[in-house]
């Protein structure tokens, strides 16, 4: 066990983004899918703002946490609703069903 | 900040015979703490249930609660060891796990956000310098309660009524939040502290009479949000007995539903104490300096904060509850455009 | 051992993050992966706590506990037969994601052990709010203007693709 | 100081928005509150006024405050106000006429449907105008130029019911557009070689030599056509005629006082960055103006248009003022003018108010009728005609003057300084017709005689007003002071070179002199011959007419200008069309249609060698693409998820290429 620095935070990102990743990869659920992209995007952060501490050393890496915040929560809207919208349609919200494009 | 805390000098463990590691020590700290509160705010929301009653009663032209104490003052006491010790029901098919931990996260949520109310100078569990901020980010942990008991207790009743009241929390959200930003503006500080302080020297320094009516708007508009976030009548749509019969708490007893019980009355003195903290001076006289050191600010914000929760409880034997469309209605088309001609009308008088 | 507060509560906090975002990713209920990724969320903002952003934190969870997470179980909720309790979700191809992620995961770490960031100290905890505020209105003033009208863009949207038609 | 001049901008601003969206439900329609408005700037504008007049030294800048408005990068671009004697004069000039034409539209709009609106087109009018003059830069004054023109177009076309109404406003915009093409390009030489906008700084670096030459002229000279079209200077002068279809008041306002003389004003802004080329550039097009319009203005029958045209010429003499050094007599002109030609217009409105008609030829034996229009617009006609002492008579005196001193100087020039004084003789002819045709000798048409009446108090108290200002309250002497020429030490010497010299020669003094006695003369000889021609009839106008018929008809068609621009611009343009359409039809096409054939007949040939031999190889390719993409097609699931992992390897394998 380590002092905890930088890496452990990056260590701790790369996990949670993985995780994030193999949720949207495998999930066939919508919603779950989702639950991986707010995963992936919370990763992000944490690296932005562990960068923003230990080697910008201003607040620029937060200011941008903010706004992935803010754009999450856009973006969280929206494909929620899009999410209805396939429910409304197909009377499910499994991706694997959603293949009107496959060849 | 949490961090401060942590990293201050604990000392008062030290008498003891054994040698803990630091952490260890500065986790016990906090435990205590938090036990503290807990215990604080469950006998503040005894104190409420007992409030309610008489004060009903009496509206009603009757007595109340009589036989347990004087004036039937240790009914609520009883009650709450009646419901600790009778049988916990879970419905068959409820999701045992989260029917359990729906309540705990409510109360807790609840418990939390007391963490930062700022009793007096001093007594205060962490002075967040982002307290007003963190109030309205923690009770959004209720929200989650409340859909997930909703849930958990698979019955369609509580699962509307989960969903009623995280529908009709968050929207109400917004018109208190923005009631909130004119302090904000005008103290330019969220640490509830600083507000206090702000507003010290009496009565005429209260929030509420500074610039005229836009902030006497805000509490208004606070107070009637609040009102809906706690679920209290007129605004009590998720737990309307003639409709789901009692919301997302119909398939919980003893225990559980003793914490949402409490949690409801907690909450209550919570907004009371915000309310008051934020626009009628906390725990600072109204009588400038005068009764103002010693026990006196506690009891100023108790007496302040009890008088709001007269007022809610007032209300709710005085108004019929409203419909869901009102109740939309009042949130994003009544109180929200207010809120914003507040938050103008301050901005625009300070800026000149 | 030479364990500090700081680090026992990294660990505790890391360890919040990561169990609850495992739950999340391997439940096959997905009320109770919102559940985990609740805590993932707490977690999270703990960890914000622990790199000087109380503000960030606190927005954290007002932003994703208190609308996306909320948004998410009304998603789940209304996306499904009320009555049923069993709203779970089955995986798709689970051993090659498995591999492309632990790949791209010893990717990254080799990424981050390797690579010399040159650390620079790390700044008080002063609060942030402040001066955040202060850069919203100067430097990030264009960025603030153009996330607002996002968010609406985004509301109204939202509000008209998911209307019954 | 600075507060007032704001609020000066502001105020009308404020009217404007106001009265545009909520005027209807206001009492009275809302006229009050943008003529108040006005009122308060006008009262606003008096201590800017009176600081100017009593620190008269010449370069006194009153108030001059920039802030930043806009930054792209290292572009900042400043907005500022900008206030010296010659703003203050402004100022006065446009506020006074501004409130007076508002006070008088209450009386003479009233009744019209859309009169909420025409009070919001006016004050919006009003602050444009202001806007033009406070303004401390290029750029901003570019803005407001084009604000001005809106609102001349929203005013103009205010009854755009009438066809001929819509139409004169289409032309006013469209012909001001030619001008400000050429302005536009102007500014854009000077910000992109000088890199600033604000006026200051652009003489300073000019001054320091940062343009000059050739390019320095060319640029003054584009800058001078935003004059041309704004100030209806030959050749694009067409438009203000057709603008007397908007209501009187308007004329009075834009057509008179203030949209016109924008462009004077400009120049008077902007003098010391023109070169002596510019300068000889601008007196020729104003001598042309001044002489064409001034005969144009004798046959004309509208009583508005002589006025029109009485206004194109005077603005000929304004830039001739500029053009030729005066610039203390060109702008002196435009403030005595602004009065005056206001005075004429608003009574010429209050005979149109009372006859129901335009036409002179309805008129006549009005000033029975109409005792304080009479006396009013018989003040405005002896200062526009240059009898002294009233105000029209300095100014167009030291104009002259100054155009004598300039031929005297540059002899070859000569023939401007005739021209002048010929068109103020022709002036005082044509405005003394126009008298004598209106309200002296008997009435032409009985029944309109017999419903004529004087106007109510709100259009009789602005002619009042301007009537005293037009006097000879202005006088020589402070507003020499005041509208001193720009200080040439701090500015460009190079700019103003060729007024320099007149004051070494010291012709001065004798120029004004001639100029005085010979201005008299012509102004009296015209007076005259209009007494013997209207009055006595000793003299038959018809019979004059019809000897000089070429003259006569050349000067009704207005030297066939409108006629020469529709063969010209316009033809020519239909005429290009129906060419490229031509050359589409015949050439291009037959060309195409020969190759059409040609090829035809190729492809049946080759119809038979494809079926054979090259479909069968193709049709085998397609059979190889088919099964394979047969096979191929499978990875194409049509599920999001498996095209992530599959971009997901990919970046993997990219990674791991770039790390090992």
């Amino acid at each position: 066990m380590l002092a905890v620095g930088l890496n452990h935070y990056l260590i701790l990102s790369a996990i949670l983004f993985c995780l994030g990743l193999f949720s949207v990869v495998t999930k066939k659920n919508a919603v779950t899918v989702l639950m991986g992209v707010e995963l992936i995007l919370n990763a992000a952060n944490i690296n932005f703002i562990a960068f923003a501490k230990y080697v910008d050393n201003d607040l620029d890496g937060q200011m941008i946490a903010l706004f992935v915040i803010v754009t999450a929560a856009a973006a969280a809207a929206v494909a929620l609703a899009i999410v209805l919208n396939i429910y409304q349609r197909l009377k499910s919200i499994n991706l694997d069903e959603a293949d009107s494009l496959a060849g | 900040m949490i961090l401060p805390i942590l990293n201050s000098e604990i000392t008062f463990l030290q008498f003891l015979p054994f040698d803990l590691p630091e952490p260890l020590i500065s986790i016990i700290f906090l435990l205590i703490g938090a036990s503290i509160i807990a215990v604080v705010a469950s006998v503040l929301a005894l104190v409420g249930v007992y409030l309610e009653r008489k004060i009903s009663a009496h509206m009603q032209d009757r007595l109340g609660p009589m036989e347990v104490g004087p004036h039937g003052i240790a009914q609520t006491f009883a009650d709450a060891i009646k419901l600790l010790i009778k049988e916990d029901i879970v419905p068959q098919d409820a999701d045992k796990l989260l029917h359990f931990i729906a309540p705990v996260m409510v109360f807790a949520a609840t418990l939390a956000a007391f963490a930062v109310l700022p009793f007096s100078k001093t007594l205060v569990v962490s002075d967040l310098n982002i307290g007003l901020l963190y109030i309205i980010a923690i009770s959004s942990f209720v929200v989650i309660g409340a859909i997930l008991a909703g849930w958990a207790s698979n019955n369609k009743w509580s699962l509307l009524g989960g969903m009623r009241s995280a529908a009709q929390i968050v929207s109400f959200e917004i018109p208190a939040s923005l009631a909130v930003l004119s302090v904000i503006m005008i103290v330019g500080s969220m640490n509830l502290g600083d507000i206090v302080e702000y507003q010290k020297g009496g009565f005429f320094n209260w929030i509420i009479f500074k610039y005229f009516p836009f902030n006497f708007i805000a509490f208004i508009i606070y107070f009637i949000a609040s009102l809906a976030e706690v679920n209290r009548a007129p605004f009590d749509l998720p737990e309307a007995e003639s409709e789901l019969i009692a919301g997302f708490h119909t398939e919980y007893s003893g225990m559980k539903w003793a914490m949402f019980f409490l949690a409801e009355y907690a909450n209550m003195f919570l907004v009371g104490v915000v309310a008051s903290t934020l626009f009628l001076g906390g725990w600072s006289s109204p009588f400038g300096d005068f009764l103002n050191s010693g026990p006196f600010p506690v009891f100023w914000i108790f007496i302040k904060s009890f008088s709001l929760i007269f007022v809610q409880i007032w209300i709710r034997w005085t108004l019929p509850r409203v419909r869901v469309d009102q109740l939309m209605y009042v949130s994003w088309k009544v109180l929200t455009p207010f809120a914003f001609v507040a938050i103008l009308g301050v901005g625009i008088w300070m800026v000149l | 051992m030479n364990i500090t507060l700081f680090d026992t509560i990294f660990y505790l906090l890391a360890f919040l993050t990561l169990g609850s975002a495992a739950i999340m990713v391997f439940s096959k209920n997905v009320i109770y992966s919102a559940v985990g990724l609740l805590f993932t969320f707490f977690g999270v903002a703990g960890i914000y706590v622990l790199l000087a952003a109380d503000f960030v934190a606190v927005v954290q969870v007002l932003v994703y506990v208190g609308g996306i997470l909320i948004l998410l179980l009304f998603g789940v909720m209304l996306s499904n037969k009320i009555t049923n309790i069993e709203i779970t979700t089955e995986t798709l191809h689970f051993l090659p994601a498995s591999l492309v992620v632990i790949g791209i995961f010893v990717v990254l770490y080799r990424v981050f052990i390797t690579t010399d960031w040159n650390p620079v100290g790390s700044y008080n905890f002063d609060p942030t709010t402040h001066e955040i505020g202060t850069l919203l209105m100067t430097d990030y003033l264009i960025p603030f203007e153009i996330a607002s009208i996002l968010l609406l863009g985004a509301l109204i949207g939202a509000a008209y693709i998911a209307r019954k038609d | 100081m600075i507060t007032n001049a704001i609020l000066i901008l502001l105020l009308p601003l404020f009217a404007f928005v106001v009265q545009i969206f909520i005027g209807k439900r206001l009492p009275r329609q809302g006229d009050w509150l943008p003529t108040g408005a006005i009122i308060c700037s006008f009262l606003l504008a008096l201590p800017i006024f009176f600081d100017a007049l009593s620190n008269y030294e010449a370069g006194h800048v009153v108030v001059q405050q920039s802030w930043e408005w806009l930054r792209f990068g290292n572009l900042e671009i400043t907005f500022g106000i900008y206030v010296d004697n010659l703003t203050s004069i402004m100022l006065i000039v446009v506020t006074l006429i501004s409130s007076l034409v508002h006070i008088y539209s209450i009386g003479y709009m009233q009744g019209d449907e859309r009169y909420s609106r025409y009070f919001a087109y006016l004050c919006l009018f009003s602050f444009a105008m202001l806007g033009l003059v406070l303004v401390d830069n290029f750029f901003g004054i570019y803005c407001f130029w084009e604000l001005v023109g809106l609102g001349s177009y929203l005013l103009i076309g205010f009854w755009f019911e009438k066809k001929s109404a819509s139409d004169a406003s289409k032309k006013a915009f469209i012909t001001n557009r030619v001008g400000d093409v050429g302005m536009f390009a102007g500014i854009m030489i000077i910000f992109s070689t000088l890199g600033v906008f604000g006026f200051t700084d652009v003489f300073t670096k000019i001054a320091d030599g940062g343009l000059s030459g050739t390019m320095l002229t060319v640029t003054g000279i584009l800058i001078f056509f935003g004059a041309i079209g704004k100030s209806a200077q030959f050749p694009l002068h067409v438009w203000l005629p057709d603008a007397m279809e908007g209501p009187t008041p308007v004329s009075a306002l834009i057509h008179a006082a203030t949209m016109v003389a924008a462009g004077v004003y400009m120049v008077g802004r902007t003098f010391v960055i023109y070169t002596e080329d510019a300068l000889l550039f601008i007196a020729i097009i104003g001598t042309i103006t001044a002489f064409m319009a001034a005969t144009i203005a004798i046959v004309q029958k509208d009583i508005k248009r002589v006025l029109a045209y009485s206004t194109i010429s005077q603005l000929g003499y304004m830039m001739v003022g500029l053009g030729t050094g005066g610039y203390t007599a060109g702008l002196f002109h435009l403030t005595t003018h602004a009065f005056f030609k206001a005075l004429l217009f608003l009574g010429s409105g209050s005979v149109i108010h009372a006859v129901h008609s335009q036409d002179m030829d309805d008129m006549g034996g009005l000033r029975k009728k109409m005792p304080i229009t009479f006396w009013t617009f018989l003040i405005g006609t002896l200062a526009l005609s240059g009898v002294p002492p009233f105000s029209g008579f300095w100014s167009k005196d030291a104009i002259l003057a100054s155009a004598l001193e300039f031929g005297m100087n540059h002899s070859a020039y000569m023939w401007i300084f005739v021209a002048m004084l010929l068109s103020a003789g022709i002036t005082a002819f044509y405005m003394f017709r126009l008298i004598f045709m209106t309200f002296t000798g008997q009435a032409k048409d009985q029944k309109k005689f017999d419903h004529a009446h004087e106007s109510p108090f709100t259009m009789t108290l602005p002619l009042v007003v301007l009537a005293v200002l037009s006097v000879g309250t202005i006088w020589w002497g402070w507003i020499e002071h005041l509208l001193a020429k720009p200080e040439l030490a701090t500015y460009a010497t190079v700019a103003v070179g060729a007024v320099e010299h007149s004051a070494e020669h010291g012709n001065a003094h004798l120029a004004h002199t001639i100029a005085l006695f010979s201005s008299i003369a012509v102004a009296g000889s015209g007076i005259l011959l209009a007494a013997v021609v209207y009055h006595w009839k000793k003299i038959s106008a018809e019979a004059w007419g019809s000897k000089l018929k070429p003259v006569y008809n050349l000067l009704w068609n207005k030297y066939y200008f409108d006629e020469m621009y529709e063969a010209t611009v316009i033809r020519a343009t239909l005429w290009k069309s129906r060419i490229f359409a031509a050359f589409d039809v015949k050439i291009i096409d037959g060309f195409v249609n020969g190759i059409a054939t040609v090829t035809s007949k190729f492809a049946s040939l080759q119809g038979a060698i494809d079926r054979v031999g090259v479909d069968g190889m193709v049709n085998g390719v397609a059979r190889v693409v088919g099964v394979f993409s047969n096979r191929l097609r499978t990875i194409q699931t049509g599920k999001i998820q498996t095209y992530i992992l599959m971009a997901l390897f990919a970046v993997l394998i990219l990674f791991v290429l770039q790390q090992f």
